[in-house]
């Protein structure tokens, strides 16, 4: 009999548990309401498969608003911050979002992470009128352009442009282009098939790899076959970094483009010696010590990367400059506006002008809700395991 | 013989290079019970298997109310009116004991996954018509007291009857019994055989394999004994009882004074 | 008597559906509660595959996602009413579940697991391959998913979503019990509870567990539509293995061998994980805890569970609950 | 030599032994009879630690064993042959040989365990043969064999036989009843006999229980229980 | 690759056939493994050799501390809460390992140097490679003698097969479980440590190594570990060839339609034979 009381009462213990934890959440957020804080919620990628992306976005708000309610708030009122996790999840995406705006009321949402996550939610703020500024980097969030959907990210189409930019200069006309089956490595080799021709280049292999792929010697094995000048590869995930050592096992020597999804020095460093002399376009947070001092962005970037680096014993990556953009556009439209109205909100974030962020001059317009140019790309190389800015 | 209700020629049954059974020839005649026996291992279960469906014969024919139904599957056999019980109980433990019957009732009703789903009035007076008849055969066993009991609460012998119940409310033509006795103590055993007769009494035909001598010799009315897949002697008890080579194989000196 | 045991727990049930948003008036809340609904349909399906007939399928996300991408691409694509698409997807599903399920089913145990696996993954892969027909791994991008029209309705804000969901829901759990408590149902079980007596009796169990086979990814395939015209987006992500195994285990959470366990589970699996958003990183490790400590002391599930609870409250002593499965 | 006093066993929630007491003395060959489910596999799974009785006391030469592990029960002398034998058919008959050693098996008594197996071959020459063959590969009385034979390769002092003659033709039954009392007679251990098979069970044994629904119904010498007329009637069919 | 999957599938096998058990924690074993050796080797800079052993050591150590905590206390458990049990165990096992290692990606150098590679008939093959089928080599050849010729590894068998009747032997059953638990926790560990240097591994790289570890057992006829590693090895190849030659798109998907055909030509798999394969059911 002892067996089954036992039993029993740790049956018990997780329902009241269960409950409990429940209830206990439910109540936490009662108390909040109180504070009357201009509420700010954020959906990031922190856990899943994308977390390399939510982590660093997180880190930067919470830091900022942490900063911002010291220094005394928005408008005299402290800014909550809410974060909420996609777990890389569709589903999980549209229940955070609208539990940000329906249980929590936040005045404006900061994320998703991820193209595909943002797709999936790209009606809700419309529907509820509350201004989002998704730290994605697709190009469909923003167009066509959807009155409360805005983006900070620099456009995919852009960081192509300038990889085929650069590619012409160097004279190349044939390249091999590698992608990791995901939202984002899709877009990149959508735009750059689309606009190679435009720039005399042919694509000459095309070929495709899991984002949790741990070998691509049989692509480049196919690659080397052709007579590829050149390969860009498009892709986000840390898979990237096996190819440069891939290539060096294979032979390879020509050069290696990477999508601005490269940016973070994690991936640099997995790459070991085998990432000398990468190609990537990029914001200029990663190369900002290498940065003429007269760049009208140098000193945020300078000031974010110290910022982050001193609080979170992390390298900062252009991710979290997103969210970072993100923030102080909402922060500033708030000031603009003068009253916490989400719509009033939503007309100064349209009429950003000149705000210079890490990722670059944001000029927003009714007509465009990307906010940056293809300058906003910089061309950056890896020279002794650091990422400096190209010059020639 | 009178009327054969199954008639094997020649059947074989191979594993491999094991002959498990090996040219078996017999018929079984309506009304009878009739017994095989053998020592472990002489195809006796394979033999089952065949006849009932479970395996196909390598070689040979069987036939049923004289009909081919050498290659038919189990189920079909089910519905054909060959129906067994199994050496291990075999009853559905997640049901209750009325539904087991019930089971039995499926080829002789109809409803699919589309009538059941919305109930149509024959449907409803279907499945009211199977519970009448499912409870009378649970009348029969003396199981009616426990119809809604879950089936794996019985103990061991009326789950062997609940087996037998539903091997009887399958209707069937000829009844495939394997080892009924096995984990039944002696006073058990003789309740069995009255059963078994009982059964035969009701027009079904018996087909029997069993080690519990007595229990054979009692109710038998014909034997086949079996060795290495083969057929070594048929006959009435008394015939194969004074067989020689089945007491060699089989028997043993201590049967020929039981 | 065999009524009063379905149709009495079903009219409570169906009262509580209907009151529920009555208490229950955010829109984050009844969205959850929609989830809740969409799931359950395929825990049902499920549950009358695994726990019913015993067979198990962690494939089963492929349905589901068989049915979304269906109705996103024939309402998005080629313009179909989204009735027609659901139809088609169910159709679609229906032949593709007879394909697979028959070669299948024939196997057993752990070969069975990784053949609906195998065909789980290789249906996700083809989502994500198929980048003209499916929008590859970004999702389906071509053409908004429109919203369903109920004869004059259109299902748009999450109370009509609510009650359109759980309607269908209730329409098919009132079916569901019909088939449990009938000569299929019994057929079903008979299966699971041992096969070779299944056919001894003349059930043609191939036949039976193929059908139920493909019952369940109909209804997979059903939630799957319902799941695109609510969410209104498509991606592979939501389809894939990881989706198929937390459908298994909303079944056996929930208690298998119970459709109403079925409900529970799924109830559950969606409504925890909202739950402890409030932990935030610590989710994942409290989703694990909470897991393995249902599985560690109710193997029978929360619906075996509350069974004990309630015997014991009678004072009966039950029988240990994990004697029944396996 | 072995003694249960008053033990309770459960299945589950379900009193299987009720305050079930006997003894064993050493040399002789006991058998206890009774019907299915009256509960002789459960007596016999209590003695060896596989179902610890919750209640009463279980003395093997004067230790008490009612809680202590199988491993250690084995290690103490006691074996049990189990209804069906149980080989391990996917190992070879010498390697089920072997295996029965181990509970005494080490480097030094190497030999020892070798002479064993000549022992058990004596006993079993139809073994012999086939001692690289796989065990499933044998008929049912050779695994019979077999399964007595990998029992006594832990020199039980008390060997615990159930069902031995289950599923077997009567010929090879009689067989395993003569190597049964030839145990006795030659190696001077003591058996207990669990047996559908009543008559010829008491035909070799000295003493005998009558087990019905848990609890021991009647005990005696053989000639006692041969005599009983209740007994004659259920348990040997006259 | 199919090193790592036959790697994996061993260690799926070892504790199926002495628990009847699927341990869906299997890959977690592996991602842990080259989490650890990444840790050890890159960070803290230990000698390869004493590395490794650590990590094996380690991982085993995870293996047994499942088996106590896990499936140690259920006294009478179905199959199937069995295996959501571990799967439940292995969301844990990744969320412990995200807070504790984060959630970057961690990688280390070859173990003979970066970037050597050996120049076979033209391909060129990375050194690490030969690291890889050398430890695959020395397992299965342990595991071959272990089993085969020792009495523990046949008391281990013994204990597959019929539990009960190999506790009436005297052998110690729980033991062996959790030394079974050990033994596939350290073949995963080992998988993992030899397998970081070529494709780096984060938190959530686990499931891949399940997964395919699992499908390779699975084909090459589950308990048999001949087969697992044919299967593993197979499986590898097929890969590499339909990425290569085909489509990278359809490069998971077309071995596994192979497999899936076998398995419903040959439904015991591969290498399984009918009697051995032991079908065990849900």
């Amino acid at each position: 009999m002892m067996k089954f009381f036992k039993k029993q009462n740790l049956f018990c213990v997780v329902l009241v548990l269960c409950f409990s934890l429940t209830v206990f959440s439910f109540a936490q957020e009662k108390k909040e309401e109180k504070k009357e804080p201009i509420k700010i919620g954020a959906i990031f990628s922190i856990t899943g498969g994308a977390s390399w992306l939510g982590e660093p976005e997180r880190n930067t708000m919470v830091m900022y608003v942490e900063k911002i309610n010291k220094a005394g708030g928005v408008l005299g009122r402290p800014i909550e911050l809410i974060v909420e996790d996609t777990e890389g999840n569709e589903t999980k995406t549209v229940n955070a979002t609208k539990k940000l705006i329906t249980k929590d009321n936040v005045i404006a949402i900061v994320g998703p992470s991820r193209s595909g996550s943002t797709m999936a939610i790209i009606d809700i703020p419309g529907e509820y009128k509350v201004p989002l500024i998704s730290c994605a980097a697709a190009e469909s969030i923003a167009v066509p352009v959807r009155k409360y959907v805005f983006k900070t990210p620099q456009k995919d189409s852009d960081a192509a442009l300038r990889i085929l930019e650069h590619l012409k200069k160097k004279g190349v006309k044939k390249i091999a282009i590698m992608s990791e089956a995901s939202g984002f490595g899709d877009q990149g080799r959508l735009q750059l098939k689309k606009y190679a021709p435009e720039y005399g280049i042919a694509v000459v292999a095309d070929d495709t790899y899991g984002p949790k792929d741990t070998d691509m010697t049989p692509q480049l094995t196919k690659i080397k076959a052709t007579e590829a000048q050149a390969v860009v590869n498009w892709s986000i995930v840390p898979a990237q970094s096996i190819i440069p050592k891939n290539m060096k096992q294979l032979g390879m020597t020509i050069p290696l483009y990477q999508s601005h999804g490269f940016g973070n020095p994690k991936y640099a460093e997995a790459c070991g010696e085998a990432g000398e002399g990468i190609i990537f376009p990029a914001g200029r947070l990663l190369a900002c010590d290498t940065l003429p001092d007269d760049h009208p962005q140098k000193k945020v970037l300078m000031n974010y990367k110290k910022e982050y680096e001193e609080r979170f014993k992390d390298s900062v990556s252009t991710f979290g400059g997103h969210a970072y953009d993100a923030l102080f556009i909402i922060v500033e439209a708030i000031k603009k506006a003068g009253v916490v109205d989400k719509d009033k909100i939503r007309d100064e974030i349209e009429k950003t002008k000149g705000f210079i962020g890490t990722g670059g001059i944001f000029n927003y317009s009714p007509e465009d809700h990307t906010g940056l140019q293809k300058d906003a790309f910089e061309m950056l190389t890896i020279k002794n395991g650091k990422f400096v800015v190209l010059q020639d | 013989m009178a009327d054969p209700i199954l008639e094997l020629k020649d059947v074989c049954r191979f594993f491999g290079g094991v002959r498990a059974v090996d040219g078996v020839s017999f018929c079984v005649s309506k009304g009878q019970i009739k017994s095989i026996i053998g020592p472990n291992g002489a195809g006796k279960t394979t033999l089952f298997n065949v006849i009932a469906g479970n395996m196909k014969p390598t070689k040979g024919n069987i036939r049923l109310q004289n009909r081919n139904v050498t290659m038919l599957p189990d189920y079909k056999m089910a519905s054909l009116g060959v129906t067994r019980t199994f050496q291990t109980i075999k009853i559905f433990s997640n049901m209750t004991v009325l539904e087991n019957v019930m089971i039995a009732r499926h080829p002789r009703s109809r409803a699919g996954f589309f009538s059941a789903a919305f109930r149509f009035p024959w449907m409803r007076r279907e499945e009211t018509s199977l519970i009448r008849e499912s409870r009378k055969y649970l009348e029969f066993f003396d199981l009616l007291g426990k119809a809604d009991h879950p089936a794996h609460t019985l103990p061991f012998k009326e789950q062997r009857l609940l087996e037998f119940a539903r091997a009887l409310a399958n209707e069937p033509v000829i009844l495939l019994a394997d080892e009924p006795a096995a984990g039944l103590n002696t006073r058990e055993t003789k309740d069995i055989a009255a059963l078994i007769k009982r059964i035969r009494d009701t027009g079904v035909t018996v087909l029997l394999v069993e080690h519990d001598m007595s229990l054979v010799m009692d109710i038998s009315d014909e034997i086949l004994v079996l060795d290495f897949g083969k057929k070594i002697a048929e006959g009435t008890p008394e015939h194969i009882r004074k067989n020689d080579e089945v007491i060699a194989v089989y028997l043993g000196r201590r049967a020929e004074g039981a | 008597m065999m009524k009063r045991n379905i149709y009495i727990p079903y009219a409570v049930f169906l009262m509580i559906v209907l009151l529920a948003p009555m208490f229950v008036k955010n829109p984050y809340y009844l969205g959850v509660l929609v989830q809740v609904g969409i799931f359950s349909l395929v825990t049902m399906g499920l549950s009358l595959l695994m726990g019913y007939a015993g067979q198990i399928s962690l494939g089963h996300a492929a349905f589901f996602g068989m049915g979304a991408y269906a109705s996103a691409i024939l309402t998005g694509t080629c313009h179909w009413s989204p009735w027609l698409a659901m139809g088609a997807g169910m159709l679609i599903t229906a032949c593709v579940a007879w394909f697979v399920g028959t070669p299948s089913l024939k196997l057993k145990g752990h070969y069975l697991a990784m053949a609906t696996l195998g065909f789980g993954l290789i249906v996700n892969i083809f989502f994500l391959a198929e980048v003209d027909l499916t929008g590859g791994p970004s999702g389906y991008t071509f053409a908004r998913i429109p919203h369903i029209t109920f004869i004059k309705w259109t299902i748009k804000s999450e109370t009509s979503s609510y009650y359109f969901v759980w309607g269908i829901l209730l329409v098919i759990l009132l079916l569901t019990l019909h088939i449990i408590h009938s000569r299929v149902g019994r057929a079903l079980r008979s299966i699971h509870a041992d096969e070779e007596a299944a056919r001894a009796m003349g059930v043609n169990t191939a036949q039976y567990k193929v059908g139920i086979f493909i019952l369940s990814g109909i209804y997979a395939s059903l939630a799957g539509s319902l799941y695109a015209h609510y969410i209104r987006f498509v991606a592979p992500d939501p389809f894939g293995l990881m989706e198929s195994v937390l459908l298994v285990t909303m079944v056996i959470v929930g208690g298998m061998g119970s459709i109403w366990g079925a409900i529970a589970g799924a109830a559950l699996l969606i409504i925890l994980p909202e739950a402890l958003r409030f932990f935030q990183d610590y989710n994942i490790l409290i989703y694990g805890a909470i897991l393995l400590f249902i599985m560690l002391f109710l193997p029978g599930g929360i619906f075996g569970g509350s069974q004990m609870l309630w015997l014991l409250i009678r004072k009966i002593p039950g029988r240990r609950q994990e004697a029944k499965d396996g | 030599m072995l003694r249960i006093q008053n033990i309770r066993s459960f299945y589950g929630n379900l009193l299987v032994l009720k305050n079930l007491s006997l003894h064993i003395n050493e040399g002789e060959i006991v058998t206890l009879i009774g019907a299915n489910g009256s509960g002789k596999s459960t007596l016999l799974k209590s003695i060896m630690g596989l179902l610890p009785p919750r209640q009463g006391l279980i003395v093997f030469q004067d230790k008490d064993i009612t809680h202590l592990r199988t491993e250690k029960i084995v290690r103490l002398g006691i074996a049990l042959v189990p209804e069906g034998r149980h080989i391990f058919a996917p190992l070879s008959v010498q390697d089920n040989l072997l295996l029965g050693s181990y509970s005494r098996y080490s480097f030094r008594n190497k030999s020892e365990v070798m002479a064993d197996f000549d022992r058990i071959f004596d006993l079993f020459p139809h073994l012999v043969k086939k001692r690289k063959q796989l065990a499933g590969t044998l008929s049912g009385g050779e695994q019979q064999m077999l399964a007595i034979g990998r029992a006594l390769m832990s020199r039980p002092r008390i060997l615990l036989l159930d069902e031995p003659s289950m599923g077997l033709a009567p010929i090879i039954v009689e067989d395993i009843f003569a190597k049964i009392t030839k145990l006795r007679s030659e190696e001077k251990t003591t058996i207990l006999l669990v047996e559908q098979n009543a008559e010829m069970a008491l035909d070799i044994s000295d003493r005998g229980y009558v087990l019905e629904t848990g609890k021991i119904v009647f005990q005696g010498p053989r000639e006692d229980l041969l005599e009983n007329a209740e007994i004659k009637r259920a348990y040997l069919g006259k | 690759m199919g090193s790592i999957y036959a790697l994996a599938a061993l260690g799926f096998n070892i504790i199926y056939n002495a628990t009847g058990i699927i341990n869906f924690a299997q890959g977690e074993f592996v991602m842990l493994g080259a989490m650890l050796m990444a840790y050890f080797a890159a960070v803290l800079k230990l000698p390869l050799l004493l590395a490794f052993i650590v990590v094996v050591l380690l991982v085993a150590c995870v293996g047994l501390i499942l088996e106590r905590g896990c499936i140690h206390p259920l006294k009478n458990p179905s199959i199937l809460v069995l295996v959501m049990i571990t799967i439940a165990a292995s969301i844990l096992l990744k969320g412990v390992t995200m807070f504790i290692a984060g959630k970057e990606v961690h990688g280390m150098e070859y173990f003979s140097g970066e970037n050597t590679v050996v120049d076979m008939g033209g391909a060129k093959v990375p050194t690490q490679t030969f690291w890889i089928l050398g430890v695959l080599g020395v397992v299965v050849c342990g595991l071959v003698i272990f089993f085969n010729l020792t009495l523990a590894g046949k008391a281990m068998r013994a204990c597959a097969f019929d539990r009960t009747a190999a506790s009436l032997m005297g052998i110690p059953t729980k033991r062996m479980v959790m030394f079974s638990f050990f033994l596939s926790a350290a073949i995963g560990g080992m998988a993992g440590a030899v397998i970081v240097p070529i494709s780096m591994a984060d938190y959530q790289s686990g499931a891949m190594f399940g997964i395919k570890g699992f499908g390779a057992a699975v084909f090459g006829g589950l308990g048999n570990n001949f087969g697992a590693v044919s299967a593993g090895l197979i499986l590898g190849i097929l890969e590499a060839l339909t990425a290569g030659y085909l489509s990278s798109h359809y490069k998971d998907a077309l071995p596994l339609a192979v497999l899936l055909l076998v398995l419903f030509v040959k439904p015991s798999g591969l290498f399984g034979s009918e009697a051995a394969g032991r079908l065990k059911k849900f």
